[in-house]
């Protein structure tokens, strides 16, 4: 398990390593850089940034050097220091900007994911027992419907009928006495009250997706023989069901269940923007438009990497979860 | 998995219960050297019936009909693809025709009849729209004015335009018969332009650019997955590697970083080839994945092997032989491309990236609405693009999964 | 419904199957899986059913239990079982006659009776056990599911039917998954997984096709053993006329859904009736039944192939292969059941029945 | 202009202090507060004796001992605001949010902390008008070389240091024209012939000396860019300066994990970013930029004003901006109520569903005049890289002619809901209005368009598009920032058809603000582009709409950049005409005489009106902000201006929450 382990890791390096270089080749893609944007934020209130200055903030930001000098200095300090630089348009450090909104991303991907699940194996489990039925025809639309609707749409929808039929505080994760208080249960309740619209909208969009693998996987599981010789044991219809197939239609699901979390967060950024949520997804967006470049370039990475670990944490779950399967033919599948 | 086998000649020992869900689909009856077993039981079966003679399309197109859901999706994209044709023609208005009395008037009511002194007749108009500003908030508000009547007939002039740029007319379909009549059935814009128009327009780009991009993604996907697949050891595992790494970089900053690296001398046209393109590079891999896949299950049948022996060359096994046999899969995995890459060309405009106006495009039209006034006050500039959005991905998604149950219903 | 019949049983038998008809409809048209078939099984006695693949023989044992797929059911006959009556889970000694056919599938009552009066073993013991349950697990559940033990005294008695079916160190093997287990002991497990609940009839849907034949003549060996000790009936499914010889004490042929003829084995294989019997037994190296005669010689086939469910000929299912097809008759009239000596019973009008019903 | 505040009332609470008195005897009554005798004496001796006149919680931290007494916090004369509609009370937050990180970095400059020398009065006559703040007077020789500012004696930093001439020679000298900080400063308007000297001659007297006369000087101090020069706690900010910390600086700068001293020097200076640093503000940063979605800002204990009845400033206790990802969310949180004062939300088109959702939702709105003069003028750059289209261009024909091609009324009506009327670029303060040069070439008329084309020399050619010199026909680039003003996007494709109608093709070009400033404001590489035009009320502070004075002339790119460094590689000489201008505008810089600097700028505008560089559309139509019904004494109406930094002149620390 260890070397097999130990391999997978030691065979992610260089995609690793051109993830990285992509991340940061990425943010230096557009015209400009970040200066362009300060001056443009400036232009944008008629402030006219002088020409000094931004030639001084150039040096000391080391914007004018090549590309791999400027890659240099940033991947041997995270690799060597953990120090992933300084965000220019926050003038903090990157790290701390991205750890103070991990905490809600990772709650929220946590909650929509199982409230996804759950939706999705419900309704995936009900479709294929009942294939073909009214009940199956209606849920399957339904979920559908879910992956039909643009997020930010449904995001922006909700959020006008929370305020005008709910008289909700809008957006955000917190109403505005919490926003700042530590954490009570108070706060827990106030956060859990918002969280249903970014929950909605990131699970429905998930949940189609999820609903047809999961009704197609346990179509094929609900035909074979094992259900058959459950069946003969004389057990349950329900309690047979969830415990022979949907248990194996699960398989497929642990071995993705690894890119959910960034997808889930890079799903986020939309329905974020439009909620205004904490969460790292608009610090994200906003780095990328004003070509923030350390805190960019070290969060696509992180995203990167978050990526590669969840396939490997996946393997490494399928294989735990799954008997049959052995390590060694899980690099190749 | 149960199903009929109906070769049950060949294999003695193996007795399978005939659920009869379907005719077998795994084995490749329509490939013409499959050296196996369709062809053989064919000439064999005698009294077996077309079905075991029916090309692979023909059981799909059989199996797809009892799909209702999926039929019906299937003509409400062909008919999203004729207004996509007929754009100029089914619009009423061009989509910049704009016009400041019209400012966000509301969808009109198509009355039919007409009541006058003499009772009711069949006559099929709009009535003409007064407004009314507010001084303060600056808000116009409309009613309709019952006096003026509009007919509305099919087959009137309007606006000139050139059909296919081969010749120029002023027929469309239908709309009032006094051209400088107000016909806003869907409601009018913040410019007095028509919405319905706009949609109708929209789905040029909206409906093409998934097209080709998947188009594009496919012919990736297909060539990288195949020669994966095929050849697998170190050319596989270099391919996959690209697409763990294509896949592991988010969507969002991709998109961002090539759009806005697009040179901007470029015309609206150009860009829009290249947000194609873009799309496609991330499309790709999950085609090339589902093209992997089927290769490396491919491999092992017999009329592969039974080709190898043939001393047929490689590219002709797998264009020849292996692509054929699972065509049926591609079209459904490409149906089920196209939504998402119609989404994503709206999450685009969302972000500012990509089309944007005077570019009509579906995404266009929703980043327009999106935002608090026109969910209050003019829903109909959101509610009509919204729904055509839902509905074309709806219907896609149904399509493409009615396929995907029709190429083979037993594999996901 | 009311499933408790009137004694319209003989006393000996166990399960009187009789007209059963199996049907799917499906969208090419309704398969016909079991049209009609008649059979009897004696308590304690095997019964094997015989015939070519897609005859119908292992949706004839799933109707019993009910557990046809989906979308087939059955439509119609008797499936008269006798049934042993319980005060909560220790028997009474008293019995009372079920109409298994007027079970509802989803019922009560024919899960009661499922696995705990009726079990049944299956043909591909790697596809038929959960892959990521053990077996133990999947053992211990049929008990849970019948009687009201605790964990512990189930997994005894678990480990104490492991140990009867010859699986060795039946407690390690009992936390073992299904592919770390070899063919045979899959099988065990499997036939040790039926026999938990002390059923009174067993069906094996084929139970030695997937294993080699040292490790097929052991589990045939070991169900021998069994039936002596647990006293149970045996259905037992099988195109191997060679099992058949080995276990049957009765034996149907069935072709096309329909048991074409039954008798006891020593009739059927000396004084075979049907032509398709008498075809399936030209098939077969004479395994014991018969000297090696002259120099070797190619196996007789059958002629053509079983047409497809979709297809049935009219008449009599067979005419279209049968060497002795009467045109004008077989292929108009489908033939009655004809009784001749006890528990005898052939479909085919050479033997009769062709002049009563021209319809 | 040389005013001082006082009042006669405050003089009698301070007669309680004899050294105060003292020093408020020296000074002569101002332009305080009026009915300065209405008040009965008693009540304030009563409130004074009983600590009544600050925030209740300052005055239980004085009495724990953790604060001095409120007298000696005060200055000895503080400074008097004036209310708008009554003396408040203390406590509340004020909420705000932005949706722009420039947005919420400003919020300093506009909203907690315009405290200058002198600042803009809040009725900003003639977009000139100041009034003392920090200093109480001023004297400036007749040159207009000298500039000696008397400082209000006893402002301390919250910190409770005072705060001193020294802190201002600190800011010029060490920050402002400091060889390794001045590009961060910008000095841009301290330098008039180069930097100035600055003197301390006592601790409460500056003294500035150029070596060329400042005509601007006193608004310079007022404006936008000169907000350090009164933000640089000496005390404080020396440890971080490598002139003045030899021993630890490198271990300061190390544990910051900074690249520099310069860097560290420009965050620890940073009040948005450093709740250590000291402030002389109303409110100072406890949850700095960063950390967390929210900023916030508490009351600084030691705050030098006053209300009319003597009551420290400010009355509200905390500030808290929020940084929210869409600016639709900040219309949604204000038709809530639940931002306390948003001085913008929305656009036109948010107008009626803001004001439709005020009284249900308990707030009320309040009018912003803006301070530019265009909704969007229409710049041709006339020298654009390519040859061709330069030449075109600088045809003043094809611009008046493009001019008339516009169908103003109908942008009007459309885009900017019937609010505005035709406008070219001229400024809107009354000093300078001027009817000819708002209205020149705005009428709509096609022929008289079509003759101008004509005229130009660019014939219609059988598809009616105008044939260029070169023989292509004509089509303009227009490279728009579309994420600045949902209106442009709408009034250009208007614009687009109008010009269509004359055979001018233009190709709308939608890019970002940020490309925008890359392609035009950076490199001047457009053909055309659109802005707003700021600088309508100040002309004499936002010049580059009149002539090319800066980069930012988009009509002219490069004849900025030779205003700015003829050296410039990217510079070109531009003709007579701007060449003038830019002379009147060196001649304005050096002339101390306010009249004459007008009579100066009047001529400026003259040639302005002859060489019609930008097409302008309409004059802007107001914009609306939100206050909720328990947020008093906030103005109904006031600018919206970049110079103005809105909302802080109208004196944002005499606004007050009562429910």
């Amino acid at each position: 398990m260890l070397r097999y382990i130990a391999r997978r890791v030691l065979v992610m390096l260089p995609t690793l390593f051109l993830i990285s270089l992509a991340s940061f080749f990425i943010i230096q893609l557009p015209p400009g850089d970040f200066l362009t944007t300060y001056a443009a934020g400036m232009g944008a209130q008629d402030a006219i940034v002088a020409r000094e200055h931004l030639a001084a903030l150039e040096e000391r930001y080391g914007l004018n050097q090549p590309f791999h000098v400027q890659y240099w200095q940033w991947i041997s300090n995270i690799v060597c220091c953990g120090d992933f630089g300084q965000s220019f348009e926050w003038r903090r450090p990157v790290s701390s900007l991205i750890w103070d909104r991990l905490t809600l991303t990772m709650l929220l991907a946590v909650v929509s994911t199982l409230f996804m699940w759950f939706v999705a194996f419900l309704i995936g489990t009900y479709t294929a027992v009942r294939q073909y039925s009214i009940g199956d025809y209606f849920w399957t639309f339904v979920g559908f419907v879910g992956l039909a609707i643009p997020n930010f749409l449904l995001a922006l929808v909700l959020m006008y009928i929370s305020f005008r039929y709910f008289g909700q505080s809008v957006g955000g994760l917190f109403s505005p006495e919490y926003q700042n208080a530590p954490w009570s249960i108070g706060k827990l309740w106030d956060l859990f009250q918002h969280m249903w619209i970014p929950v909605i909208v990131i699970a429905t969009a998930g949940a189609a997706g999820t609903i047809r693998i999961m009704r197609a996987n346990l179509l094929d599981e609900l035909h074979r023989p094992y259900t058959t010789t459950a069946r003969a044991k004389g057990m349950q219809e329900w309690r047979l069901i969830a415990k022979y197939p949907v248990r194996l239609a699960l398989n497929p699901f642990i071995s993705t269940v690894g890119w959910t979390l960034p997808t889930l967060i890079s799903g986020e950024i939309i329905v974020s923007v439009v909620l205004d949520l904490p969460t790292t997804g608009p610090l994200l967006l906003r780095a990328l438009r004003s070509q923030d470049m350390y805190l960019a370039g070290s969060f696509i990475l992180m995203l990167g990497v978050l990526t590669l670990i969840g396939t490997l944490l996946s393997d490494i779950l399928l294989a735990w979860l799954d008997p049959r399967i052995q390590y060694d033919k899980v690099g190749s599948r | 998995m149960t199903h009929i086998e109906p070769s049950s000649q060949t294999d003695p020992l193996a007795e399978t219960t005939p659920l009869g869900a379907a005719p077998p689909a795994s084995s490749p009856v329509g490939s013409p050297t499959g050296p196996g077993k369709g062809i053989a039981e064919a000439g064999n079966a005698g009294s077996g019936g077309n079905l075991y003679t029916a090309s692979q399309w023909r059981l799909m197109w059989w199996r797809f009909r009892k799909h209702k859901l999926a039929m019906a999706s299937g003509i409400f994209i062909l008919l999203v693809y004729v207004l996509l044709v007929f754009a100029e023609f089914i619009a009423p208005y061009h989509s910049s025709d704009h016009n400041a009395a019209y400012q966000h008037a509301p969808p009109q009511r198509l009355h039919l009849f007409e009541e006058t002194p003499d009772g009711s007749r069949f006559n099929p108009h709009v009535k003409g729209l007064e407004y009314e500003t507010d001084e303060e908030t600056w808000r116009r508000s409309f009613s309709p004015d019952e006096e003026q009547v509009y007919p509305v007939r099919f087959f009137v002039r309007g606006h000139e335009y050139e059909l296919f740029g081969l010749f120029t007319t002023d027929i469309h379909l239908f709309g009032t018969t006094d051209p400088e009549a107000p016909m806003y059935l869907l409601g009018a814009d913040r410019l007095g332009r028509d919405v319905l128009s706009r949609v109708i327009y929209g789905t040029r780009i909206s409906m093409s650019i998934g097209l080709i991009g998947v188009v594009m993604a496919l012919v990736l996907g297909v060539i990288l997955g195949g020669i994966s697949g095929y050849f697998g050891g170190w050319i596989d595992s270099a391919i996959q590697r690209v697409i763990e790494f294509l896949r592991s970089i988010p969507e969002i900053p991709l998109w961002m970083a090539l759009t806005a690296a697009l040179p901007r001398s470029w015309s609206q046209v150009q860009v829009y080839f290249a947000i194609t393109v873009i799309l496609s590079i991330v499309g790709w891999t999950t085609l090339a994945r589902v093209v992997r896949g089927r290769f490396f299950s491919l491999r092992e049948e017999d009329f592969v092997t039974a080709a190898v022996l043939d001393g047929a060359s490689r590219p002709r096994i797998i264009f020849r032989h292996m692509l054929p046999s699972f065509t049926s899969h591609i079209v459904a995995a490409v149906t089920l491309a196209i939504p998402a890459m119609i989404l994503a060309e709206t999450a685009l405009s969302f972000l500012g990236l990509g089309l944007t106006e005077p570019t009509v495009s579906w995404g266009v039209l929703l980043r327009e609405a999106q935002n608090i006034p026109s969910i209050a006050h003019t829903p109909w500039v959101l509610i009509v693009p919204a729904t055509a959005v839902v509905s074309t991905v709806l219907a896609l998604n149904f399509l493409g999964d009615g396929l995907r149950d029709a190429a083979d219903p037993y594999n996901k | 419904m009311q499933a408790a019949v009137g004694a319209d049983l003989a006393q000996d038998s166990l399960l009187s199957v009789r007209s059963l008809k199996t049907q799917f409809p499906v969208d090419q048209g309704l398969v016909k899986a079991v049209d009609g078939a008649s059979f009897e099984i004696r308590r304690g006695s095997t019964l094997c059913v015989v015939g070519e693949s897609g005859c119908g023989k292992s949706v004839t044992a799933r109707s019993i239990l009910q557990i046809v797929d989906r979308p087939g059911r059955v439509v119609g006959g008797e499936m008269l079982f006798r049934r042993r009556l319980r005060n909560g889970s220790a028997l009474t000694g008293e019995e009372e006659i079920v109409d298994l056919a007027k079970l509802d599938p989803k019922g009560a009552e024919i899960r009661d009776i499922r696995g705990r009066d009726i079990a049944m073993i299956f043909q591909e013991p790697m596809t038929s056990l959960s892959p990521v349950h053990t077996i133990g697990d999947q053992i211990v559940e049929a008990v849970h599911v019948h009687e009201n033990l605790s964990k512990a005294e189930a997994k005894d008695r678990a480990v104490d039917v492991l140990q009867r079916v010859g699986v060795p160190k039946p407690k390690q093997r009992f936390d073992s998954y299904p592919f770390q287990l070899s063919g045979g002991l899959r099988q065990r497990a499997m036939i040790a997984m039926a026999l938990v609940c002390n059923p009174v009839l067993l069906i094996a849907d084929e139970p030695t096709t997937a294993l080699d034949v040292t490790t097929q003549a052991q589990i045939l060996e070991l169900m021998h053993e069994l039936q002596a000790d647990y006293g149970m009936a045996i259905m037992f499914i099988t195109h191997d006329l060679g099992v058949v010889a080995e276990m049957a004490d009765d034996v149907v042929v069935m072709y096309l859904g329909l048991a074409v003829e039954r008798g006891d084995v020593r009739s059927i294989f000396h004084n075979p009736q049907h032509p398709y019997t008498r075809a399936l037994l030209r098939s077969i190296p004479k395994l014991g039944l018969g000297a090696r005669t002259g120099p070797r010689t190619r196996l007789d086939t059958i002629r053509g192939m079983v047409p497809d469910p979709y297809n049935r000929p009219a008449g009599c299912p067979f005419h279209n292969r049968c060497d002795e097809f009467m045109p004008g008759t077989c292929d108009r009239i489908v033939p009655p059941p004809i009784q001749f000596g006890d528990r005898r019973e052939v479909r085919c009008l050479l033997h009769g029945g062709a002049e009563e019903d021209t319809r | 202009m040389t005013t001082t505040t006082f009042t006669k009332r405050w003089y009698r609470v301070l007669a309680l202090i004899p050294a105060a008195a003292l020093l408020a005897a020296a000074c002569s009554p101002g332009t305080g507060g009026d009915g300065d005798d209405s008040l009965p004496p008693l009540e304030q001796d009563d409130a004074v004796a009983e600590g009544q006149h600050e925030a209740p919680e300052l005055a239980q931290m004085v009495e724990d001992g953790e604060l001095p007494p409120l007298e000696e916090r005060l200055p000895t004369d503080p400074l008097v605001v004036d209310v708008v509609d009554r003396i408040g009370v203390y406590g509340g937050t004020w909420r705000r949010a932005e949706s722009e990180v420039y947005e919420l970095e400003v919020t300093e400059r506009r909203h907690i902390g315009y405290e200058r020398l002198f600042n803009w009065t809040p009725e900003w006559e003639g977009g000139s008008e100041t009034t003392p703040n920090i200093a109480t007077d001023v004297e400036v020789n007749d040159e207009g070389t000298e500039y000696t500012f008397f400082l209000r004696e006893g402002i301390r930093w919250s910190d409770g240091e005072p705060f001193t001439a020294d802190d201002i020679v600190f800011a010029v000298e060490d920050y402002y024209f400091h060889e390794d900080l001045t590009a961060d400063a910008d000095p841009r308007l301290l330098v008039s012939g180069g930097p100035p000297e600055v003197e301390a001659i006592d601790d409460y007297t500056v003294k500035f000396t150029f070596s060329r006369p400042h005509g601007l000087f006193l608004q310079s101090v007022a404006e936008w860019a000169t907000q350090k020069l009164t933000a640089m706690p000496r005390h404080y900010m020396e440890q971080f300066h490598a002139d003045y910390n030899d021993d630890d600086l490198d271990d300061l700068v190390a544990e910051s994990s900074l690249g520099s001293w310069v860097d560290l020097f420009v965050d620890k200076s940073d009040p948005m970013r450093n709740p250590d640093l000291p402030v002389i503000y109303a409110w100072k940063v406890t949850q700095p930029f960063g950390q967390g979605t929210d900023v916030v800002f508490e009351r600084n204990p030691y705050y030098w004003k006053v209300d009319p009845e003597g009551n420290q400033l400010p009355y509200i206790d905390q500030h808290v901006v929020q940084l929210v990802e869409d600016s639709e969310l900040i219309k949604l949180q204000a038709m809530s109520g639940e931002l306390d004062f948003q001085r913008t939300v929305g656009g036109p088109a948010d107008r009626a569903l803001v004001m439709e959702n005020a009284e249900q939702n308990d707030y009320h709105v309040v009018t912003m005049q803006p301070d530019h003069m265009n909704t969007m003028a229409i710049h041709l750059n006339q020298t654009t890289p390519d040859e061709t289209k330069r030449e075109i261009f600088r045809n003043k024909d094809f611009r008046i002619g493009l001019s008339h091609a516009i169908n103003r009324q109908e942008i009007i009506d459309l885009v900017f809901y019937g609010q505005g009327e035709p406008y070219q670029m001229s400024p809107s303060s009354e000093l300078f209005y001027d009817e000819e040069l708002a209205k020149q070439y705005t009428e709509y008329d096609v022929d008289l368009a079509n003759q101008y084309l004509d005229d130009a020399g660019y014939e219609m050619d059988s598809n009616g598009r105008r044939i260029g010199p070169d023989g292509e026909p004509i089509t303009i680039t227009m490279d728009f920032a579309n994420d600045v003003n949902d209106d442009w996007t709408d009034a250009l494709e208007l614009v687009q058809g109008y010009w269509d109608e004359v055979g001018v093709r233009m190709e709308l070009n939608g890019i970002s603000r940020s490309l925008h400033t890359e392609i035009v404001r950076e490199n001047g590489e457009h053909e055309a582009t659109v802005w707003t035009g700021s600088g309508g009320l100040v002309p004499f502070m936002q010049t580059h709409w009149y002539f090319p004075s800066t980069q930012a002339a988009d009509f002219a790119s490069a004849w900025g950049e030779w205003y700015l460094n003829p050296d410039n590689p990217k510079a070109e000489e531009p003709p007579e005409g701007p060449r003038r201008q830019m002379e009147l505008y060196d001649e304005i810089l050096v002339t101390a005489d306010p009249d004459q600097q007008v009579e100066l700028m009047r001529d400026l505008l003259d040639i302005l009106k002859d060489e019609f560089y930008s097409i302008g559309i309409s004059s802007p139509p107001e914009g609306i902000g939100v206050v909720t019904n328990k947020m008093h004494n906030v103005p109904d109406q006031m600018f919206n201006s970049t110079s103005w930094p809105t909302p802080g002149p109208s004196n944002t620390i005499q606004y007050f929450i009562e429910e």
